[in-house]
């Protein structure tokens, strides 16, 4: 699954070089709603007031995990994401941290209206998970991926979402929205992709972490296509460019300070997101640096289409979300600086 | 282990992330609110004591009504007896001093366009002063124009305003109380007969029976009227107890406007276990304003001045 | 006065905005499915008839999933015989060979997930040729793992895949034929029974039913399995038939793989005037595999080559 | 109702003129929704598959002259915006041309998953009136605004945005999405705000409309905002700066070429729209720009925050979307300039 060519390439120059210019080591793959369900066993083990809905997909969102471990905390809903959302905004008025989880498709989509006047206005402690994002869920196609939901959280007021770039960050990530007060939401995927954080590696929610220092071009990637960066950034190093690539798992709020000294510093940027190119992270940074300070940029996304069923690694070759993708775009932006 | 606090119960902070003030009641009109002694829940007030205070509630709906120049006249006078009842006929356990009590019951007003009625209990039963019910609607005001939790009134539980969503956060407040905290407080929660339209409803409903939520009571406001026309005609929900029988519910139909018949209801919904209730109270757009009385026209407009006051005159 | 024309009827454009290619079948097994001759439809058929395609669709689809390595077995399998009846029974009008006929009754499947015993049904009356199931699932096929419309697919009359959205089309398309152009045309949708559960559902139930819609008839594959378990577990939707009644519609119950008492259903809802049909069939998930029926394990993976393998000998 | 101060001074300022550097004249006040609702009867005069669907508001958006003029093709629905998407979607791919419309905040919301799938991905051609947006609804308060759904819209693949800046054009635009082929949705207010275009005035469905020449910033609004750009390019040009109006009433698909000539011969940018800043008309303009001709741009609309009850003129000075801003930010953004 996702072996994509350019990931055996990063292998390859792993195994060749025995160490890359950012310092992350491939660990193999792990989706990372496996971390979404660890970290829902982790918060459950220190706080008694965390409690899960499910929403008839368990075993596809991990929250099954949860389940199995705190069976008395756990209440299945069915199929009714919209009342679950409801659902999980009065537990959370009664003093409780309810996660609920679905696929992004129907936890972001069917439950908009709830989301914004249950969840927002009332600023309800809730947590939302949203799993199978992007295209790589695969064979399922197109109702099933979802590359619309960064939009349609960020633009909802009080609204915290994090997108973590690999199963560890993802446990870390649920970790750090069960703490948070707000309503939060978190976006996972299916598929197994690359783990390369350690417990180490730094995560503070509403930060960006520089994850390889570099003054040509910031990559500002979040979820699976930070490893795509970086794997782009060590190719683009072949061609003497030296590429700054910024994981922005927190999208909203952003890391304004982070994002201004990437363009300062770097004076071009390239966004990439397993997400439609309108409205997503790279949105949200074009939004915020044409304020500040206006540099071209480059997105890597889905351009304005639907998905559709193939195995993961083939679309996301179709579909331009790739490494690949990532080095033309920071060519193209770099020849673009003034 | 320990539990994650949080701050759940809103404070008079104005809107969101704003410094925004709260308004502060100006107005003072000659309606004897500097005076108002809140009224008290009992279950000792006579059945007709409850019908006097759904009388002032009902007075004090039109006057915020009048003064505001816009909102909902015909729900909320026509189930002022159901909050009576609710509020002062010692049906709820809440305490107007301690508003946010943990041991509380909750009151959810699904049918968010109703709270002129909700608002104007409250004052009475002296969650906050009379004068605040004239800001209603207001730039700043606590009394929005749809229940706002942010602008922290005592006594809104929640926001509501889109129909359809009130009952699924009363359902995650039942389950919470039920089965996560295992107190005995209960939730109530109203909505309308056009709001029965929302898929919203039956999945609550659903979700309640199956978690056999029987702290859960929801009052069906059956007037017959929604915004476009008479319900039958803009979309059909009858038969209305069959519904909620069909999913799960203990269903008691009773006439909404007879205090002592809603207590009974109420009493029965409390003593029934294993299975929440629903109370589908029939009662009529506007009630007993005669120029109102279930007319759907009624729905979504405030009297003018003159208006006013014959329905004032109506309701002494 | 002109109607405004538009091209409603897919076209083999292949994906929405892009001239990304529809895949060719490539592989060709020792199925026969060179020389397969379509089935009519008929109802000269004979239940015996029907029930032998409804063997044969099954097989289909076990071929179809072993070869996609994912998908759904449970419910297509279990509702072979649903689907045999409505195309090949004489129920629906339907010409492969002339699939967007505007007269055409329609068939939209509210369950998408259960798709491959849609594009096998369809293979079998000959709407495309059966090596295209093969292509279950895979880059650019036309037979996407949930219905899509965009990929151009006869028989295919709306994308669906997100539960609870299927059967509000059909109340529109049932709408559209019987209060605007005024044709005697009929829709038929099949919902799953976890799929009750989503509040559109009784939205579109109330619809069907406040316009009288008679053109339309629900099948509700009563399979009492969801992902999580069984149906009564993860959130209880019985009692299934008051509820439909209690939405305003005639409701049979029918063993969902008995041909004879399908039929009979079938020709119950055609008669019935005034109002919508719905039909819970019972029926078991992954029926009649040994090693599926009534499993819930089996709604959403593929058998593999060796329990395909039992399967297919189980099925001749 | 609206009649803001900067209003007042425009009226004045036209009155002893005699003209403006405009050329549009102020011929009252209409609210838009009264558009929507004549171009549905101009439709529905032309074309026989024109249906309606009424969600129990249809005095609010002026369903109710088509319900009246053709009550055999005006279908009530009662209060389900999500199965009233789906019974459009149905209507649709059977030939009629089918228009639902509710208050933006439930029909943007409480039926995204249905726009999504049944609308957007079947490419459907249902219409979709999204009536009382932005926050000058007035005393309903914030669940009845709506500050969002440019963003939720804008970002479904096949979906054609359009909001138009006065009761003219808005008739204009209902036509024109009746005749376009494909998924549409239309924004409009319950509030009078100015008339100030024609019927000579051009409509074209894509196509941004320069409403004011001028070279020193350009100011890109939708819907009433429209108005209050006029009025603020008359105040900066006694100040000497010249603004450039454009009126961008399609914002999906965006007319690309007359955005990337205002920023090319302009230089600098701001946006104004009854939305959130986040996503919305600056987004998407922000989106383009940024890899196209990178310029500084000022944003005025609603900063991430829930809306609420208020006379709508209060309510518009409160959260800032009034002329007054667009002046500030068009001054601000010209110093900007590099
Ligand atoms: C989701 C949603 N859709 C539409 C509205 C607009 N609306 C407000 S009240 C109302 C009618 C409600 O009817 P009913 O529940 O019977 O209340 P009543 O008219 O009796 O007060 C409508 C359609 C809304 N508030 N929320
Ligand atoms: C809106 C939505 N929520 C969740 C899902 C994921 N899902 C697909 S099938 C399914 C279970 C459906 O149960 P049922 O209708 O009984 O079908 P069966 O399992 O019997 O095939 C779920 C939850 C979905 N497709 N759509
Ligand atoms: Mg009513
Ligand atoms: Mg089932």
């Amino acid at each position: 699954m996702m072996s994509t060519a350019t990931t055996t390439t990063m292998e390859k120059t792993a195994s060749t070089n025995g160490a890359s210019s950012h310092g992350f080591t491939l660990q193999g793959k792990k989706a990372t709603r496996f971390g979404f369900g660890e970290g829902l066993v982790t918060l459950g083990e220190k706080y008694d007031n965390v409690v899960v809905l499910g929403g008839d997909i368990t075993t596809s969102v991990m929250t099954s995990y949860f389940k199995d471990k705190f069976p008395e905390r756990f209440f299945s809903m069915g199929i009714m994401e919209a009342t679950s959302t409801l659902v999980a905004a009065g537990l959370a008025l009664s003093g409780k941290i309810p996660f609920f989880a679905s696929y992004g498709a129907f936890a972001a989509c069917r439950n908009t209206d709830m989301l914004r006047i249950s969840v927002c206005y009332n600023d309800a402690n809730v947590k939302i998970g949203g799993g199978h994002a992007g295209i790589s869920v695969g064979p399922d196609g197109a109702t099933h991926q979802i590359l619309e939901e960064i939009a349609i959280t960020r633009v909802l007021p009080n609204m915290t979402l994090v997108v973590p770039c690999d199963f560890t960050e993802a446990k870390k990530a649920t970790v750090a929205i069960g703490e948070h007060v707000g309503p939060c939401y978190i976006r996972f995927g299916r598929t197994d992709t690359p783990m390369f954080t350690t417990e180490d590696t730094p995560f503070v929610l509403g930060k960006a972490q520089v994850f390889r220092k570099g003054n040509d071009v910031a990559i500002c990637a979040c979820g699976p296509m930070v490893w795509e960066a970086l794997v782009a950034a060590e190719e683009l190093a072949k061609d003497g460019i030296d590429a700054r690539v910024i994981n922005v798992s927190t999208i909203k709020p952003l890391d304004n300070a982070t994002i201004l000294a990437a363009a300062k510093e770097c004076g071009a940027i390239v966004t990439a997101e397993e997400h439609q190119i309108t409205a997503g992270l790279g949105g949200a940074i074009a939004e915020y640096l044409v304020k500040e300070e206006p540099v071209p940029m480059e997105f890597v996304g889905v351009n304005d289409s639907f998905g559709g069923s193939g195995d993961p690694d083939e679309l996301m070759a179709l579909f331009g979300l790739t490494s690949k993708e990532i080095i033309a775009a920071a060519k193209k932006v770099i020849a673009r600086k003034k | 282990m320990a539990s994650l606090d949080f701050h759940i119960y809103p404070l008079e902070t104005g809107f969101h992330g704003s410094s925004r003030p709260v308004a502060k009641p100006e107005l003072v009109k000659d309606y004897g609110y500097e005076t108002f002694v809140p009224f008290t829940n009992s279950s000792n007030n006579s059945d007709e004591q409850v019908a006097a205070i759904a009388k002032e509630i009902r007075r004090d709906i039109v006057r915020a009504l009048v003064e505001a120049k816009s909102g909902h006249s015909g729900g909320p006078l026509g189930s002022a007896d159901i909050f009576a009842t609710l509020y002062f006929g010692g049906v709820m356990n809440h305490d107007p001093k301690d508003p946010w009590n943990k041991n509380r019951d909750r009151f959810i007003l699904s049918a968010g366009h109703m709270c002129p009625v909700l608002y104007s209990t409250l004052a009475n039963a002296g969650y906050f002063a009379k004068q605040e019910l004239l800001t209603l609607r207001k730039l700043n005001s606590r009394l929005q124009g749809h229940p706002g939790r942010d602008m922290g009134l005592p006594g809104i539980e929640s926001s509501t305003g889109s129909l359809g969503q009130g009952l699924g956060i009363a359902v995650g407040m039942a389950l919470s109380d039920k089965l996560v905290s295992k107190n005995s407080s209960r939730v109530y929660s109203l909505t309308g007969d056009g709001e029965l339209q929302e898929g919203e409803i039956w999945e609550s409903a659903m979700c309640a029976s199956h978690w056999k939520l029987d702290n859960l009571t929801v009052i069906v406001d059956r007037n017959h009227c929604q915004i476009d026309g008479r319900t039958d005609e803009v979309m059909e929900v009858d038969p209305v107890s069959d519904k909620w029988k069909a999913f799960g519910f203990h269903t008691i139909e009773v006439n909404g406007h007879d205090i002592n018949a809603l207590r009974q209801a109420f009493a029965e919904a409390k003593a029934t276990k294993g299975k929440p209730t629903c109370i589908i109270a029939e009662t009529y757009m506007g009630h007993p304003v005669s120029f109102m009385n279930d007319d759907y026209r009624w729905h979504g407009k405030p009297p003018n001045k003159e208006q006013a006051e014959i329905a004032l005159n109506e309701l002494v």
